[in-house]
C-alpha cells in the first residue's frame, strides 16, 4: 500500500517532453526529503481527482514580523502526513534578481536544513520562494537566512516586495537607476513591508522605460515607468548604417509610429523627430537602438491603481504624477508613497485596492484629498458627463 | 530578538565586474542567436547574456546546478528575469560558445528573446494554493512542450508573452498577455451552513460578491447564494472556506487573447475572451495546448511583421478575429459587468 | 402699471443681430394674441430673475390618447393670467419634414383659432411643436387638426414619434427609402405610440447612411442606420476628373481612410478599394461623391439604446443586428420592434430606457432572451473579465 | 368619438414633383456656394437647395412667409431640416438667384451647408420647460448672432455641429456634438417638507438619485439629500416637484467639446468637458458667446483640413487642447461617475 501511494502515473507523463520538468525537480528533492516527498503524493492525488488539496492558510511567522509567511495546510493531512504544515517563506530578492552562485547557495544550504528542498525562482510579486516546511522551523530557518543576510518579503495587507527591471545594469533604455530606486524604497518602507496594517496589499514596481518590462502597469498599486522630458538623442551615422544594411526604416518605424513624430530623409538618410508630437512610446528607439537613444533629462511617470479582475474586475494603473525626477536619496517618491498611502489607509475598506479606493470615492475627491495637482495627462479625455461636484467654498 | 527589518542584499554586492564598470553605460544591445544578447557599452566593453528557460519550480538540486554552470562560465554571477528565466552574464565571447554546448548536453533551452514565446509566468495552482481552479506547472509544462521551438527560434512576428492563472485572482500580469489561460469555475460555491457561522464573518462574506449575490440566511445563522447572479469567481471561498468552489467535474480554463504591457507603439492592452472554457484534463491539458498552439498559429500566418498579438485582432477586427481561427462567438464573449457598454460598438464600423 | 408689465427691455436686446430673432416672432404672436402676449412678459421675468417660471405638467389630453399634449402651468398665474395654461400640442411631421405651403398655412389657420399662434418647426423629437394653448382648446383643436390630415405625436412613456432623415427624396448616400420605414413604422405602432404603456420613452430614428444626419446614434433607443453589403461602386472617369481638377485625393482620401483600404495609382488615376478591409464609413464617399457611391445591395445596421445623461450616463446606441434587408412591407424590422419592446417591458423598471434595462441584466441575458444571436459586431472587444454565466445545461 | 390613430400625411403628397420623379436616383450632389446644394440625378435632373436659418421659435406670421416664398420659387414646396433649417427645393437654376436676393432683403440667413457652423439644435428653455437651468433660445440667438460668418461662409476645417440644452436632461442630441452648452445647477435641491409627501412617492424620488444621495426621513414623512453625494442633476426635481433646484445666483452653463454622431472616418464620440461652468448672464450670455467664439478660433487655426472638433483634439491630445485654447484643466474634468477608470490615462504615451 505505501508503494502504491508512491506511484505517480499522472505526473510520470510530466516528466517527457522538451521543457525542463517541474516533476523531475519535485522527484530529485522527494529522494531526499519526505515532505517533498509528501507533495509528489498529493499532488497526483490532485491530479487524479482534478481538485486542490490545500487548505485555507493559517497565521503563522516569524517573531517581530507580520507577513513573509504563507501558511498552507493539506486537507488530506492523514493521506500526506508529511505535507499536513507545508508553509511558504517569501525571501525578498535583491533588486534586478542578480545574485552571486554564492549567495544562492546559501539559500540552498539553509532550505535544504529547514524545508522540503523545493523553491520558485521567483514568485509573481517577485520573492524568491521556499515552499514547504514546518510551523516549527520558521524561526530557527528565519534566523539563519538573516545570518546570510537574507530578509524576509511581503505578504498579507502591506506593502509588498517592490521589484524592478534590470535597469542600467544592462539596459540602455533605463531612464533611471531602478535597481537603486527599488533598494531604496524597500529599505525605506521595512516596517510597511514587514507588518500589515492597510486595508490590503499595495505594490511597487518600477520600470526603467515605458516597455515596461516587470509588467507594472498592469498589477502595481504603483507604477514608477522611466520616461525623459527633453528630446530622443539622434546618431545620424548609425541611421545610415541601418538604411545600408537594408533596414526598411520608413516601413518598420515611420509609417509605424503612432504620432507621426518621425521623419526620414531617403536621400540624406537621415531621421528627424518631432519631440513635441512624440509621445515616448519606445517604437522607434527598440527597433533602432543603434541610432536611437532616450533622451538625457531622465525620470519617471509614476501611475497608480493596478489590479487583476477580482473583484471590480481589472484595473491598468493611470497616470498620477506625469514626471517626476529620480535622484537619490529619492525624498520625493517616499513622501509621495507616504501621502498616497495615508490616504487609503484612512479612507479604503478592507480588501480593497487603492485603485479602487479611488474610484469609489472618484479621481476628484483623491486629488483634491492629497493636493495633487490635476493635470491633463492624467486622463485620456475629460469626462463625458455634466455630474461633477461643487464645493460651499465655489457658489453663493 | 532577532535581527529585523535589514531589508535583501544591496544588488551591488551580487552584480559581476562588467556590470559594475559599465553601470548606466550601456549603448545599445542586439540578438546574436534566439536566446543570446550582446550589449555594447561606451567603454566599449561587451557583455554576452545567455537566456535559459526554467521549470521554474525548482529543486535546491537544480538551483546548484545552474550555479555550478555560472561559476565555470561567468564568473559565479547569474540573473532571473521577470518570467522567470536564468541568464549568465558572459565578458567573455570566446566562453558562450562552450555554455550553449554545455546547456544543450544538460537539456536546458536557451531562447526567450526576441519574436519569441517566453517563458509562461504563472501562479502555484496545485502545488500549492488552496483556491486553484486548475495546476499551472502542469500546464505550463505542457504549452512549453508543444511550443518549444517558438521558444528557441524567433518565427512569430513579435514576442507572445503568455501567462497563467490558476484562478480568477489571477495572481501575476495575467489579465495583460498576449495568451492567457485562467482557470475557471463553473457552478456557485457550495454552503456549509454548519461550520460557516463558526468560521466566517457574514458581513464580510456578503461584502465579497461582486455581483450581489450572496445574502444572508439568520435562520441558518448562515448564507445563500443566488444562482442567477453569481459568476463563480470564488472571491466569496477567499474569505470564507465553508464556500468550496472547486468541482472536478465543471473546473477548467478559459483562454483570453490581444493583452500586452509594454507602451511600445500602442497603449496596453488587456487580454480578451477568445474560448470561455475548455476541460481540466491532467496531466496534459491536451486541448488547451492544442488551443494555444492554433492561436499562435493563425497569428503568426496572419500578423504583419512587429504586429503584437492584440495589435494584429485591432488592425483587422474582432470580427476577423473569429473567422480567422474558426472559433465561436457566443453570448458568453460579450460583456455584461459594469464597464460592459464601453465595450459595445456604437458604430456602423465594422467588417462582414 | 399694466404698461410697465409689458416692457420688455431684456429681451428687447434679443431683437438686434444678424441672426432671426425668436423674440421679434413672440412679439408678432404677441400683436395679436393675448397667450403670446403672456408668455413675453413671463419670459421677461424669467431673463429679469434668471428663474424658471413654469411648473410641472399635469395631465391634459385628447380622446382616445395618452400623449401628444403636454401640459404646462404658469407658477405665476396672478401676474400672467393668460399663461396659466400654456400646453404643446405635438403634431406628428410627415416623414422628411417635408411640407406643401398648402399643408403649412392649414396648421397655420388651426393654430391662429386654437392657439398663441407660436410653434417649433420643430421640436428636438422631429414634431412640429404647437406652443401655447388651454385645455378647454384641446380637443377641438385637434378635430380641426384631424380634419385636416394631422395626427398627434408620442410624448411620456410610450414610442415618440419616429423620424428620418432626408433619404433618397434628395440623397444619394440613402441605402434605403428611409421616409418610406419612418412612416411605414409610424402606421404600423399608432397604438404605442398614443397610448404610453412602456416603461420610458423609446424613440426610433432612421438613417439613410452611416452619415446619420438625425443623430440616431445619440439619441434612439432604436436606431437604423443604412449600409450596404456588397462593394463601393467606383467610376475611374469621375476619379480622373477630380485628380484633373486638382483634389488632392491620396492625401484627403487614401492616407485618411481609417481601415487603409483605399488605393490610388497616381499613374493610371484610379482608384481600387479593399471592401473586405472597408467599414463603411463614407469618408471617402463622401469627399468623392461624383466618383463613388454606396453599395447596390443596400439595408440597414440595427442599433440599441442610446440616451441622453440622465440617469447612468450618456450611451450611444450599439450595434443588434449588423444588417437588415429594408423592403416593404418591413416585416422583419416591424418584427424585432416587438420583440425587443416586449422583453423591455417585461423586464424594465418604471423610467429605465431599453440601454439601461440591458445594462443592468446584460446583454448575454437579453440576445438569450429574445433570441438574438450574438455576433462579433456588437461589440469592439470581447469582455476583459471572466465573469460569464453558465447556464444548468451547460454544466454537469 | 374622433377619428384617431391615422398618423401623419403621406410624405408622397408633400414632396415636390422634381423628387417625385427622381426618388432614389440621385448621383451626386455640390456645393454650390454656402447654404446652396444641387442634386443631380440619373435622369440628369437638378435640383436646387437653398437653405435658410431659422429661429425654430416662429410665429405662423413667419410660417405664412416663408410659405409666400415657397409658392414664389419653389412651387409651394419646402421642407426642414434635422436642425430646424428651412429648405426651398428648386427645378430651376435661374430662380436661385432671385430666392437668395429675396431672401437678403428679409433678412434671412442663407448658410448651413459645408464646412459651416450650422442652425443650433436646442431646447424649450425658460419659454417652455419647467426643469430649465438656463434658457435655450437666447443663448441660442445670441451665439448665432456671435456666429453668424461660420454659418454663411466656408471658413472651418470642417462643419461644426453645436447644441444647447437647457438642463442635464438634455433633450436632443447634445452630448455627441462638437460643442455643447448644457444648462447647470450648482446646489442641492431644496426640500419643502410640507408639501413633498403630498405630491410625491418617496421611494420613486429615492431611486430618481443616480449617486443614492437621498434617503428617507420618516420623521417628517419626507426625504434629506446628502450634499456630498448629490451632483445637482435635478433628476429628483423632475419626479417631484416639491424638491426645486433653479437657483438664479448658481445656475449657469457648461460647454462640451469633440462629440460627433456621423461615422464618417471616426466612430461617433461623446462630448467631453471643457468649461465646468460659465454665469447665466441673459439676455445676451457674453461670457458663453465669448467662450464658444474662442473655441471655434482656436480650431478653425489648428485643425487640418477635414478634421472634425473632436478628431483634431484626438490628434493632438487632450493635454496640448487644454494648451492652445488656454482653458485651465481642474479635478472637474476628471470623471469620477460609473465609467470613470474607462478615461483614465493607462499608458505613459502622452505630451508634456
Amino acid at each position: 500500500m505505501a508503494n502504491e501511494e508512491k506511484k505517480t502515473p499522472l505526473l510520470d507523463q510530466l516528466e517527457e517532453g522538451r521543457w525542463p520538468s517541474f516533476v523531475k525537480e519535485i522527484k530529485k528533492a522527494a529522494a531526499k526529503n519526505k515532505k517533498a516527498e509528501a507533495l509528489l503524493g498529493q499532488l497526483e492525488l490532485s491530479y487524479r481527482e482534478k481538485k486542490v488539496h490545500w487548505k485555507h492558510g493559517g497565521i503563522v511567522g516569524v517573531k517581530g514580523y507580520g507577513g513573509g509567511v504563507i501558511g498552507r495546510y493539506s486537507d488530506v493531512p492523514e493521506q500526506f502526513p508529511d505535507a499536513a504544515e507545508f508553509h511558504t517563506i517569501r525571501v525578498n530578492q535583491p533588486a534586478g534578481w542578480f545574485y552571486t552562485t554564492e549567495a544562492l547557495r546559501k539559500l540552498c544550504d539553509i532550505w535544504e536544513k529547514y524545508g522540503s528542498g523545493l523553491t520558485n525562482f521567483h514568485g509573481s510579486t517577485g520573492d524568491a520562494i521556499l515552499l514547504g516546511t514546518d510551523t516549527d522551523k520558521l524561526q530557527a530557518c528565519f534566523d539563519e537566512l538573516a545570518e546570510a543576510g537574507f530578509d524576509l518579503g511581503g505578504s498579507g495587507s502591506d506593502l509588498r516586495t517592490p521589484s524592478c527591471c534590470v535597469g542600467p545594469a544592462r539596459c540602455e533604455f533605463a531612464c533611471f537607476d531602478t535597481l537603486d530606486v527599488c533598494h531604496e524604497i524597500t529599505m525605506e518602507f521595512q516596517n510597511e513591508l514587514h507588518r500589515p496594517m492597510w486595508p490590503y496589499k499595495f505594490k511597487i514596481k518600477i520600470a526603467g522605460c515605458p516597455n515596461d518590462c516587470v509588467a507594472s502597469i498592469a498589477r502595481a498599486d504603483l507604477s514608477v515607468i522611466g520616461t525623459w522630458r527633453d528630446e530622443i538623442r539622434v546618431n545620424q551615422e548609425e541611421v545610415k548604417a541601418y538604411a545600408e544594411a537594408g533596414f526598411d526604416i520608413q516601413g518598420m518605424v515611420v509609417d509605424k509610429c503612432p504620432k507621426k513624430a518621425v521623419k526620414y530623409n531617403a536621400e540624406t538618410r537621415e531621421i528627424v523627430i518631432d519631440n513635441e508630437s512624440c509621445t515616448r512610446c519606445m517604437h522607434c528607439i527598440n527597433e533602432m537602438p543603434r541610432a536611437l537613444r532616450v533622451g538625457k533629462e531622465g525620470g519617471a511617470t509614476l501611475l497608480i491603481g493596478a489590479k487583476a479582475p477580482i473583484v471590480k474586475s481589472a484595473f491598468m494603473s493611470w497616470v498620477i504624477i506625469p514626471f517626476m525626477e529620480m535622484k537619490p536619496p529619492y525624498t520625493e517618491l517616499k513622501d509621495f508613497i507616504r501621502t498616497i498611502t495615508d490616504w487609503w489607509d484612512e479612507n479604503g475598506k478592507t480588501r480593497e485596492r487603492i485603485g479602487e479606493t479611488i474610484y469609489r470615492l472618484g479621481m476628484p475627491k483623491f486629488l483634491r484629498d492629497t493636493g495633487i495637482k490635476p493635470v491633463p495627462q492624467m486622463v485620456t479625455a475629460p469626462r463625458a458627463n455634466p455630474y461633477y461636484f461643487w464645493y460651499p467654498e465655489e457658489v453663493k | 530578538m532577532a535581527r529585523t527589518d535589514f531589508g535583501p542584499p544591496h544588488y551591488s554586492t551580487l552584480i559581476p565586474d562588467i556590470i559594475k564598470e559599465n553601470y548606466g553605460k550601456w549603448l545599445y544591445h542586439e540578438q546574436i542567436r534566439p536566446g543570446v544578447l550582446k550589449h555594447v557599452s561606451e567603454t566599449g566593453a561587451e557583455l554576452y547574456t545567455v537566456r535559459v528557460g526554467s521549470p521554474r519550480l525548482a529543486s535546491i538540486d537544480f538551483i546548484r546546478e545552474i550555479c555550478e554552470i555560472a561559476d565555470k562560465y561567468s564568473k559565479g554571477h547569474l540573473r532571473f528575469t521577470s518570467r522567470h528565466n536564468i541568464e549568465f552574464l558572459l565578458d567573455d565571447k570566446e566562453m558562450v560558445e562552450p555554455l550553449l554546448e554545455e546547456l544543450a548536453r544538460r537539456g536546458l533551452p536557451v531562447g526567450g528573446t526576441g519574436h519569441s514565446v517566453s517563458n509562461i509566468v504563472h501562479t502555484q495552482g496545485w502545488v500549492h494554493c488552496h483556491s486553484a481552479a486548475t495546476d499551472a506547472s502542469g500546464l505550463v509544462k505542457s504549452l512549453m512542450d508543444g511550443l518549444y521551438d517558438y521558444f528557441v527560434e524567433n518565427k512569430l512576428p513579435n514576442m507572445v508573452r503568455i501567462a497563467v492563472a490558476c484562478c480568477l485572482n489571477m495572481c501575476g500580469a495575467v489579465h495583460c498577455s498576449d495568451i492567457a489561460i485562467v482557470g475557471i469555475h463553473r457552478k456557485p460555491p457550495r454552503i456549509d451552513h454548519e461550520k460557516l457561522h463558526k468560521v466566517c464573518e457574514i458581513p464580510s462574506v456578503i461584502q465579497s460578491c461582486p455581483t450581489g449575490a450572496i445574502k444572508p440566511n439568520p435562520k441558518l445563522k448562515s448564507v445563500e447564494v443566488n444562482p442567477d447572479k453569481c459568476m463563480y469567481c470564488g472571491n466569496c471561498y477567499t474569505v470564507c472556506p465553508a464556500m468550496p468552489i472547486a468541482d472536478p467535474e465543471n473546473d477548467g480554463v478559459a483562454i483570453f487573447v490581444g493583452g500586452k504591457v509594454s507602451n511600445a507603439r500602442t497603449a496596453p492592452k488587456f487580454s480578451r475572451l477568445a474560448i470561455p472554457y475548455l476541460p481540466n484534463n491532467p496531466p496534459r491539458w491536451t486541448e488547451t495546448v492544442e488551443a494555444v498552439k492554433h492561436l499562435l498559429e493563425v497569428y503568426a500566418e496572419n500578423a504583419l511583421p512587429g504586429e503584437r498579438y492584440g495589435e494584429w485582432i485591432e488592425r483587422i477586427g474582432w470580427e476577423r478575429f473569429f473567422k480567422l481561427t474558426g472559433l465561436p462567438f457566443t453570448e458568453k464573449h460579450i460583456d455584461d459587468f459594469i464597464f460592459a457598454p464601453t465595450t459595445f460598438r456604437t458604430t456602423t464600423q465594422f467588417n462582414w
